[in-house]
Order: structure tokens, then C-alpha cells, then sequence
């Protein structure tokens, strides 16, 4: 009985972190988010030095074959950076519903270059969860029909993987579809509009039939995505802990005020919780099968309120300071804003939990 | 309780009216930002003369020199809101208030009928980077030498300075009194020499804010309102005045409407959401606490009426205000799902006003969620709001003190 | 435009208070409560000197005829004395349904009887708002049969008021009846079950091929548990106030503890508007009858939730002593918690709500 | 991550299973007030001779004498817990760790073994009304006379007062001493003469509680635990080995299945309660927060296991987990509508046991609701608990004291 991180997992952590630090501060994040830049060469070279593509692909692919608990530790260190780069559609999504559901040759096509960070894929299954704007897409003598919303990663990817309205998941190239770039909130991801128009796309062959392998693959996004709260979550809390201690108002340091303290200790007591939620459902997708949707869930929406509480208290923590642009802490709070909304936000994946559980 | 109006009242809401639809061509619209232009200016003045602005300003410094009737002023202010109709104003809410208290009749006379006018704008040189919720520990100092004082520091929060024509500005000019005792309040144009004025950019990409910088700004020492070491409480003399402000429960109520709407019209797989039960239920609660504090407003309203210090009901509204507004704003980025966060770059690196496809209402809720956090730690934080209900409104003793070493006399 | 109370209401509810704490303080509720006496003849005697039972009644009919502000106003003293006394059954919803749907001779029998604290009604219309445990009543040439559950003000009641089925409110005498008290955590007011069978009974005729008379009734008792919780809710709050000013803790008194002050604060916050709710739905439900629906449901959940976070927060500002019987703090707790499961529970009282604004 | 047992422990496991299956029929009702019973006496035995209870307590004083052995301690405990069959105890949890850490051989050979066979019960006396979340204000006094303490004073929360043998108390016998410093550990009999206990009704209706009056109750000096004024380190040494206790994530699991049962059967209009969306997204909600505590236990006692502090993931069970049950019990009655208000009178005006129709799990909901809150209360509040998950888990400074004229030596 461990419900630890082993030692290579620690130390996987600490590399991306290391290197997010290094790499990919404030500066660097501000930078590429004013040049509406999600995907900066040398920081996604620099991913790719440390593996972090390879993680969920196979070894006979050429990746390292890691679980998605690994996966989630990255997102986290990720978004505790608040890191412009493709991740969740791209080396999470992708690699996992083609290891799923992938034909042979499409593996052989596509883990590999996903492992060395050659090809980007953008996901686009948010029709799957709930159509908005009349979104999505048909399948039909091996083309694609129609629009997808909110494609994860979109506008920095080479390659595309949509579900058709059944689920099934077809590769298409991006360049064949019009993709079109969705503005949010958060400029350090890139989420699209790509509209298909009898456009060519090959299907998965093990995505037909069933829902499994769409659903498999959203799991692992919501996952991720809750792990990227996870991450930039703490480290508001983190700043806003320092802040307190180095802010003197009424000649003391606000963080002697029990009124400041006390909105710390809420956010420590809600987050905290959440890194063991996140590790389960993480570890729940390969070794407990049974419980991986609903964890998914769970870990999606309950990262998704915490996350919203934290980004919440911790700027007010930083009074007017954190408001401004200056200290920059609104790259964080409006990714863990972009988190939630992404792939279901709460009320709605609550609610996928309870039809998993059979209660609806 | 008796929610009609007065025959008197009445006619007199009839009249606003009639003169709202028989004028609102030469209405200039509703939110700008910079000097006013010269439509704006017009428009000042036709409502000064009609007494729809500058209201009770005596007539001597150029207002309409009304008795003060709240009702009235209510009225004025619910109409033009109802016909979205840009509505006068008295100057600055601050200065003139302070000026008509506690300022010299030459100052009353230089300052006022320009300022209520249009023709001379102002910023507010209060907070700074040290001092936010402890304003009085500001730091910006002024030392006189010969006829002027010598002013360095800097200001945050100065909205408009980058266009004003003049600031009022606490400064500390006696270092060595206890904290509150050595604050002095100072006006001056804000083409002296040395200021500086940087746009301070926010989280919602917007840059309506400025940090203002003093380097050796030389002003006459007869620039000052009141006397020396008294600024603190010539600043806060008409605090008591202030009345609604931040938390404007009509504010809440009309974007509770504007909810509803979307929940009516947006759908997800096809479905109106107002067919969801439990967004329903949300909503639901969200108006039940808007109609609380809408009819505490009604309240309030008739205290001030009754010249009653309206107590409890008037010390919540800006807490409950600005909490009410941001949970509603939460809601609605919540219902519209992944749309909910679409948003124009709004300045940030540059960029502006790019083109996003399916955005709602200009990217209202994604702007006002952040906007209202801001105002709920802006204009004294929640956790100072609830100091103060604490302390004034529910009599529980303050904290003790701790002394700063900085000022003389101790912390009180 | 005045939102106030007039001379006449503020006297008339400074009588009642004044009443209340000179002839039922805490020790009284006690004993009526250790006996389970939840019409204790005094203070009943009381409460008819001051015309508390009549005030509802229309004038003709030897009442007062005064609005259900005034109720509310009684109904907010009582909650705030935690009076073990009937009052919301007897001496509102069942003078508001007589002298909307009653006959004449119905009003002239029965109206002058409340009026003068001689005839306790029960009502039961808890199945209007949603069945439990089987409960439901149906009429049949002039008799009753079933089983109406949670019947306010029952178990003291000489006779009782019950909608069955359809929603048509009938008149029976409770001693035809068998009826059963339903203990609940409140000592201070009696809930029954109330069991017919084929029991003779007599239909308000204005109550039947509409569920307008019904749904009136209910919206009035809504409203006046509403300013029950209000005054109960007060209450605490003005003791949890006086406590922390009171009560030392590391040698401060806790009141100028930031957390504990905070608390208090909290609660004034959010109990302070709700006066103003209650007031604007009961003056509504006469002077404004087309919001008078929407805003007895407003008030009675709003005031529900306000109240549960009140009693919870100024039970936690007396600390320990909150949690004992000894300041009897938790009568108040308990009867806050009776006002909220009464005549539906938020979420149920919030669908109504969408249900009148056509939202379902 | 590895969530599987090693056989080691798995075989443990099977064991206990088996100790259980085999021996269920000789085991007392799982929850027994007063003194224990011969059954429940027999019982300890039973389980302290198997290891499953007294298990690290070292056999001359009676107990097993294993070594710590955290895995194995969590099974028993969590297969007693599935079986729902009574626990062995450790004779007291604060008592005897403590004698065995700062107590004199004399007094480890005279107190342990009885107690830990359930021949000798004890209670706590710390708390008194006028000192709860700042316990060492306490001022029970405790004067030498002769070879004697003479000890006056009052302690509350003294549960099982009424029938334990022994009290374990703090006394101030240093009064002008600082206040942590002038405090004594002292046991006695609970039939001293001058002890006087009452029963305590809380807002649950029962007497679990009671105040224990001192009126010069004489006790040898030399049942003093540790040194003369060292009570409140003697008190506290044995903290750290706490674990688990309030806020357990295991009675919160049992507790939502509990309810989601309910909303499975019960029915509102004929419906089943899970089919209303309102309640099933706020199960959902509530299954989350439930899970991550669990999870955060699992991660806890993994800790533990390899003798690492815990840190946060610790110091915040407490504060969620008994929030968490607050608000469970909250749901549970919310669903059952007006049957969720049924309540027995347990007690009040000495009724007891009346029938109440109608009345779900015994009125447990209910009780819960309040003794949760009780507990947000008790064993430090929940401001208590956040001002050290502040202070200690994430190094934010203490408040200025404030110093106590009663004690000498400041606050500190």
C-alpha cells in the first residue's frame, strides 16, 4: 500500500519543473502570450528533450510507455508555469485514443512523431460532451463534415483528431480543414473552430462501434486538465502565501492578520485534498478500469470549483496589486479559468458522474 | 409601506421624462473615456440648467442651487439608467464636496463652476503602492521650501490622469506627527513639472487605471484645502455624504435579466438551458439574494429620504453588491460552457479589438467577472468592509494596535 | 415612496416584543417545552389581549383586518421569542384561506372564533407541495379520507383545515379526526399527522376548480415562516454578538478577534437584506398580486438559507456554550431548522419559483 | 502509486478476517456507555492477547508488544471498522502514551495494565468554561497543604465523568508563573471526596458531557505526571503521536453511501429523490469532496507508514472532514423534506424514547447535523484550526499577543 509518487516519478517532476523555471518564467510566458504565440519553438524543444511527448506513447512506438499519472504530473508543472504550449490535445488525447484505438499503420505513423514532438495533433471532441452553436461533425466515404468546436490545441497543430457525432475519431490533416482560432481568456493555449467540408480523414478503427474509445480519451483530457488546475492553483496559493508574508499594511505583515491567514488556510485546506483526487483518478485509468470515468469526473469538476475558489482568493490575497497586470497573476487565474470550461464544466460532468454511477 | 410616488413626485419623474425623450438626440453616448468632448460639455450644461445635474450646487459656483431632495435626485438618476441615457454629473463626487465644505471661497470660485461645467477635469491622488487598505500610511512627500511645496512619490489608482486637467492629492507633509495628524490636501494642475503618468494595465487587459509619478513637483503652499497635517480628515469630511456608489442593486438586477435572456435563447445539444434543473435552481437563488438587495435599496432610499441614518442596510451594500455581481458573472461564464471564455485581447501585448467569433455580449461576463473582483478588493477590500460592519455597524471592539515606528504618536 | 414600516406597525410589533420578553423569557420557552406544551394557556391568553389572532381577519368578521405585514411582523416577534405558541397554521394561513374561499356562513361561524383566540385551526397542505409516506386526502360527499402529514399547528388545533387532492381546502373538527403528533426537533410549535377516514368535513367553496385559494394560503405561510427564521435568526446574531463582546479568550474579548468579528459580520451581511424581503413579499401579497407568488417562495428560501448559515455561525461563535443546553441557544438552531423543511425545502420552493416565472 | 497490500500485510489481513469471522458472537454491541461491561472486558482481553489491541503497549504493563507498526494498525482498525464489530481500545489514548513517555515506573505499573484492561476508565479534565480554545488560561487551582494539593475549580467537557475510576488533570499550582509555565498534571480518584460531577445536556438532547466541580479535593503530591509546572509540556508531549480522530474520511464514505441509499428510496411525489437533477449534482459534489479526503487519508497513512511528518495533507483532516460531515448531515435532511425535522426528544424535560413515527435511521441526520457542529467547535474550532494550518503548515506569523495581567511573564 503506497499512494506516494515513486522516485522516478519525483524525479520527472522535478526535471519539468526545473526546467519550466528556468525556461518559462513570467517574462517569457508574457512574451509569448502578447505575441499570441502557443506553441514557442525553443520551449516545445525543450519538452521534447525532457520526454515529455513520449510519455503516453508505447515503447514499440518509440515512446516510454508511462502511465497517465506521469502525464497528470507534467500538466500540473505545466500549469503551474502557466506554460504557452500544446499538451492536453496534443500529447495526452492524441497518444492515448490512437494507442487505443489506432489501426497498426496508424500507430506506426503517428506515436512515434508525436514521442519526438514532430507532429502536433489538435483534438476536437467537445461536440461529444455538448453542442453549442450547431457543432459537429459527420463522417461519410472517408471525409468529414461540418464543425467542430473548441478543437484542444488547434491552432498550433499539424494533424487533427475529430470525433464524428457517433464518437468514432478520424485523423485529418490540418492543413485540408479551416481552422480558425478561438480567443480566450487564456493566451497560453490555443483552442479552434475547424470546419470540414468533405474533407479527407481516416478513421480509427478500434473508436467505431462503441463509445469506449472517445470517452477513454476525454477521460484523459479531463484528467490533465484538472491537473493543470492543480498546478496553477498552487502556485497562486504559493504567491499568495510570500505576498503575505513580505506585505506590511497597518505596520504589520498581512499574513498576521487572521482575516489574511484565514482565507491562506481556506485555500491550503481546499487544494490540498485535491493533489491525492488528482493522483487517484491519474492512477485509476490504467489500474482501476472501473473507477477511471468516474474519477475523471470527479477530479474534472472538483479541480474545477477549487480552482475557481483559489484563483478567487488568492488575487484578492494580493489586494489591488492583483488586479493589475504588474505581478502578472492573472495568467494563472485565467487558465485554471479556461480549465474548467473546456470539456464540460462542472455541472455537466456532475452529471456524467452520475449516469456512470447509474443514477440517472 | 407605500412603494407608489407622491402626486408631487410623480409629476416630477413625468417631467424627467418628457424631457429625456424630447432632448436625448443631444444625449452624447453613454461611456467615454478622455476629456469631454464638446457634445458631452452641452449636454452638462443643458442638464445644469434644467437641474438634472450640479442639482443642489449653489448657483454661485455655478449650479442649479436646488434644496436637496433625495427622491428627486433618485428619480434623476433611475430615469436616465432606465432610458440609458448618459447622465450629468456634479463635478467630481469628491472634490466638490470638499471644496463646497472646507475650502476657501477663492477656491470654491476658481474650482467649481469649471469643474461642474466639464471644462476642468480631476484626478484623485489617494492610494499608493504601500498603502492600499492602510491609506493613511501614505508616504508621498511634500517639504516646503520657500513659497511651494516640493512634492516626490507616487500615486496608484490615479483613473484619468493620463487626460486630467488637475489632481487633489493627499501628501505627508509633517513626518514626524502620529500617521494621520501629518497628511496634507493639496490641488494642482497636473502639467507641473515632474509628474509623471503611466497607464497601469489590469487583468482584464484594460488600462483605465494610471500610476502617477512626483519628481521634485513644485506647488504654491496656498494650494492647499484646509489646514496643514489636517488633509486625513478634510479628505474624509465628506465621506458621510457619499451615498450608493459600489454595489448598485439596479446594476444587479439588470444584469440578472440579461441572464435569464441568454438561458432562454442559448442552448446545448438544442436544449434552451433554462431546461436544466440545476442551472435553474442556481438561477433562481441568484435572484433571490438580487431581491433582497434590491428592496434593502428601497430601504435605504427612504432613510436617506427621512434624512434617518439608514445603519446596517446602507454598511452591506457594497460587500453584498459586489459579491452578488461577481457570483452572477461566474454564473454566466458557467452556462455558456466552453463560449463562456472567449474574450478580445483588449490591449494586452497590443493587440486590440481582433475579431472572435461567437462572443458573447462583447465579452461582458468574462470582463465584469474580473472587473468585480476588482471592485471587491478595490474602494476598501471585503475584508475591510467586514472590519467595518464589525466595528461601526455591530459596535464589536477594534483590534489592537500595533505601533509604527515611521510616524510619531503611535498608530491612533 | 416609502419602503418602511409605518407608526402603527412599529408599535404594534414593540407591543408584541414587549410582550414577549416580559411574559416568555427563555426559561418559560423551556418549561413549555420540557412539557411538551406547545399552547401554553397564558401565553395564548396573552397574545389575544394584544389581537395577535385577529389581526388578519377582516373587520366585518370582527378582526382587524390588517395585511400580512402585520402578520409578519408578529410572525418575526415569535420566532425571535422562540414562543411556543400557534401561529402560523391558526392564526394566518387559516384566516387567509376562510376569508378568501369560505362561504358566509363559513366566515361568519369561524372567522370571529380565530379572532378571538377561541378556535385553533390546524392546517394541513403539506401534499399540495409535495406527498411523502403516502399522504394525500381525498373528498367524497362531504367526508374526507386519508392522511395528511406534517398539519401545522395540529396537535393544539380544535379544528383543522386539509386540502385534499385536488387542492380544495375542507373544514373538520379535529376531534373527528385522529390526530397524531409528529415530534420534531422544534419542542416549541406542534407538526401532526393527521389520519381520516370518510371523516365529515365541509369544502370552502371558493377553494375548489382552482388551486388559487390554496396556493394563497400556502404563499402566506411561506412568507410567515420566513419572518419566523428572520426573528429567530436575529436573535441569534444579537447574541452571538453580545457573547463575543462579552467572552475573553487570550486575554482579548473574542470580538476583536479579525475571525470571529468577520463571522459576525457575515451574518449581519446576509441577514440584513433578507428584513427587507420579508417585508417587500408580505406587503407584496396583497398590494402587488401579481408578484405575490414569487415572493412568498423568494422569502421562504432565501430566508431558509440565510437562516441555516446564521444558526450554524452564531453557534459556532459561542464556542462551546453554543453547543450546550445551558444558553438554550439551540431552541433558536432548532426552530430555524423546522421554518426551513415546512412547506417545502429550498430546492423545492426555488422550482416553484421558475414554475411562476414560466421557466419550466 | 501502488494500492495493493504486500502479502505480508494481506496475509495480516486474512487473519484478522479470520479472527473475526471466528470470534464476531463473543464481541459486546459497538457502542456502550458507562462502565465496561464483563463481555466488553473479556473481549479486550480476547483482542489484546491476539495483538488487536494494546498492540505496541510493551508486555510488562500488560499490553502486546509489538513493535509500531502503522500498515497493521490501519487493517485492524479498518476490518473492525468493514465488520462493524467493536473495536479494542489502548486504555486511553492521551493518558497512556503519556505515562509511558514522562510517567514513573511506579506509576506506568500502577495505571497501565488495569486500564488498558478496561478495569480502571478515566477521564480528561483540561477544559473549563471560562478557557476553551485558550486552554492554558485554565484556572483550577491546585495550593500545597502538607504532603497534599488542595485543588478548587471547575472543568467542562469531562465525558464520562459520571463513571470513570481516574481523572488525568491540569491544575495551575504555579499562579504567578507564566501562564504555560504554572500548570500541573495531576491523577486522582474520581470518589476523592469534594469532586462533584453534573451531567451536561447539549443541543442533541443527550448527557455525554459533564462539569466536574472541585471543592478542596485533596490529593497526595505525589500524583503528580512530570515536574511541578511542567503540566502543560507533560499535556502536550504526547500530540504528535496523534492520529486519525475528528474528521475520519472513513465515516464520511459509510455515511454518503447512507445517502445515497436514501435518495434511491426514498420518494418525493412518487419519484425516487435521485431522479430530482437539483439533489443528484449536489451528491455529485459532495462524492468529490468525500473522495479527495479519502484519498488525502490514503496519502496520509502513507506517510505515516514510512515515519514522514504528513504536513498539510494532516493538518487539514480535522477542518474538512468534520465540514464535510456538517455538510452531508445538511443534505441528508434537506432531501428528506419534513420528515428530515423528526427528532426524537432524547432526553429533554426527562421524556426519552418517544415513539416518532415516521422517523428515519433514528433521527441520526439530525443529531449528526449537531454533533458535527459540535465538533466544527470542539477539540479546537475551526478558527483554531485555521489559524494553525496559517501559522504552522504554511509559516504565516502569529498575531501580536496580547499580555495577560493574570499570569506572569507575558503571553508567551
Amino acid at each position: 500500500m503506497e499512494f506516494a509518487l515513486n522516485e522516478e516519478q519525483r524525479m520527472l517532476q522535478e526535471s519539468v519543473r526545473g526546467y519550466l523555471e528556468a525556461s518559462c518564467p513570467l517574462d517569457r510566458v508574457r512574451a509569448a502570450a502578447d505575441a499570441g504565440d502557443t506553441r514557442p519553438a525553443d520551449l516545445w524543444e525543450g519538452l521534447v528533450d525532457l520526454g515529455v511527448h513520449a510519455i503516453l506513447v508505447p515503447e514499440e512506438y518509440g515512446g516510454v510507455g508511462l502511465g497517465h499519472l506521469e502525464a497528470a504530473l507534467v500538466a500540473e508543472c505545466l500549469g503551474g508555469a502557466v506554460a504557452p504550449v500544446p499538451y492536453v490535445g496534443s500529447s495526452v488525447m492524441a497518444p492515448v485514443a490512437l494507442a487505443l484505438a489506432g489501426s497498426d499503420a496508424q500507430k506506426d505513423a503517428w506515436l512515434p512523431r508525436i514521442a519526438r514532438g514532430e507532429t502536433v495533433f489538435g483534438v476536437g471532441v467537445t461536440e461529444q460532451i455538448g453542442s453549442r452553436e450547431s457543432g459537429g461533425v459527420a463522417a461519410a466515404g472517408g471525409t468529414l463534415t461540418g464543425k467542430a468546436m473548441f478543437v484542444l490545441d488547434g491552432a498550433d497543430a499539424d494533424m487533427l483528431l475529430i470525433a464524428d457525432r457517433d464518437g468514432a475519431l478520424h485523423i485529418a490533416r490540418a492543413a485540408d480543414a479551416d481552422v480558425k482560432r478561438l480567443p480566450t481568456i487564456d493566451r497560453t493555449r490555443s483552442t479552434s473552430e475547424v470546419s470540414l467540408e468533405a474533407t479527407a480523414a481516416e478513421v480509427l478503427p478500434g473508436s467505431t462501434g462503441s463509445r469506449a474509445a472517445v470517452l477513454a480519451t476525454i477521460d484523459a483530457g479531463r484528467t490533465m486538465l484538472a491537473a493543470d488546475t492543480l498546478g496553477a492553483a498552487q502556485n497562486m496559493l504559493d504567491q499568495a502565501i510570500a505576498y503575505a508574508k513580505e506585505r506590511r499594511q497597518f505596520n504589520r505583515v498581512i499574513g498576521s492578520f487572521q482575516a489574511v491567514k484565514h482565507l491562506c488556510a481556506e485555500m491550503a485546506a481546499a487544494l490540498e485534498p485535491c493533489r491525492s483526487l488528482v493522483w487517484y483518478a491519474a492512477h485509476a485509468s490504467r489500474a482501476i478500469p472501473d473507477e477511471a470515468r468516474l474519477m475523471a469526473c470527479h477530479a474534472k469538476a472538483h479541480l474545477s470549483e477549487v480552482g475557481r475558489f483559489v484563483a478567487r482568493t488568492a488575487t484578492e490575497v494580493h489586494g489591488g496589486m492583483g488586479f493589475t497586470d504588474l505581478l502578472g497573476l492573472h495568467y494563472w487565474f485565467k487558465r485554471i479559468g479556461l480549465d474548467r470550461q473546456l470539456l464540460g464544466a462542472p455541472e455537466i460532468v456532475r452529471e456524467e458522474a452520475a449516469t456512470v454511477q447509474g443514477w440517472v | 409601506m407605500d412603494l407608489a410616488y407622491s402626486p408631487e413626485y410623480a409629476a416630477f419623474r413625468d417631467e424627467v421624462r418628457a424631457f429625456l425623450d424630447s432632448h436625448r438626440d443631444l444625449a452624447p453616448p453613454p461611456m467615454q473615456r478622455g476629456k469631454p468632448s464638446e457634445q458631452a460639455k452641452a449636454w452638462q450644461q443643458l442638464l445644469i440648467e434644467h437641474g438634472y445635474a450640479a442639482r443642489t450646487i449653489p448657483k454661485e459656483y455655478g449650479g442649479y442651487g436646488a434644496e436637496p431632495d433625495i427622491l428627486k435626485s433618485h428619480i434623476i438618476a433611475e430615469e436616465f439608467g432606465k432610458a440609458r441615457i448618459r447622465p450629468g454629473h456634479d463635478g467630481d463626487n469628491r472634490l466638490v464636496p470638499t471644496l463646497l465644505e472646507l475650502g476657501t471661497e477663492e477656491q470654491k470660485r476658481t474650482y467649481i463652476p469649471p469643474t461642474i461645467r466639464g471644462e476642468m477635469t480631476w484626478c484623485q491622488g489617494y492610494s499608493e503602492p504601500g498603502s492600499g487598505s492602510d491609506l493613511a500610511s501614505l508616504s508621498t512627500k511634500a517639504e516646503v521650501d520657500g513659497d511651494d511645496f516640493v512634492i516626490n512619490g507616487q500615486k496608484i489608482w490615479t483613473s484619468g490622469a493620463q487626460y486630467a486637467d488637475m489632481i487633489f492629492c493627499l501628501v505627508r507633509t509633517e513626518p514626524d506627527a502620529p500617521k494621520h495628524q501629518g497628511i496634507s490636501y493639496l490641488l494642482f494642475p497636473m502639467d507641473t513639472p515632474g509628474i509623471e503618468v503611466r497607464p497601469l494595465v489590469t487583468m482584464t487587459g484594460e488600462a483605465t487605471f494610471n500610476e502617477t509619478f512626483f519628481t521634485d513637483v513644485r506647488v504654491p503652499t496656498s494650494q492647499i484645502v484646509g489646514r496643514r497635517g489636517e488633509g486625513w480628515f478634510v479628505a474624509n469630511a465628506t465621506l458621510k455624504h457619499e451615498r450608493g456608489g459600489l454595489g448598485d442593486p439596479n446594476q444587479a438586477e439588470s444584469r440578472f435579466h440579461q441572464i435569464v435572456e441568454m438561458m432562454r435563447e442559448e442552448t446545448l445539444d438544442g436544449e434552451p438551458l433554462l431546461s436544466q434543473a440545476t442551472y435553474r435552481d442556481r438561477l433562481v437563488a441568484l435572484q433571490g439574494q438580487m431581491l433582497a438587495m434590491k428592496f434593502n435599496g428601497m430601504r435605504v432610499l427612504t432613510h436617506n429620504v427621512r434624512d434617518e441614518e439608514p445603519g446596517l442596510p446602507r454598511w452591506i451594500v457594497k460587500l453584498n453588491g459586489c459579491e452578488l455581481n461577481h457570483r452572477m458573472a461566474e454564473m454566466a461564464i458557467d452556462i455558456l460552457g466552453e463560449l463562456g471564455v472567449l474574450y478580445p485581447s483588449k490591449g494586452f501585448g497590443g493587440h486590440r479589438d481582433e475579431d472572435v467569433p461567437y462572443l458573447r455580449d462583447a465579452g461582458f461576463w468574462q470582463q465584469r467577472y474580473m472587473m468585480d473582483l476588482g471592485l471587491i478588493i478595490g474602494g476598501g477590500t471585503a475584508q475591510i468592509q467586514k472590519n467595518m460592519i464589525g466595528e461601526r455597524a455591530l459596535g464589536l471592539p477594534k483590534e489592537p494596535k500595533v505601533a509604527d515606528p515611521r510616524f510619531g504618536g503611535g498608530a491612533a
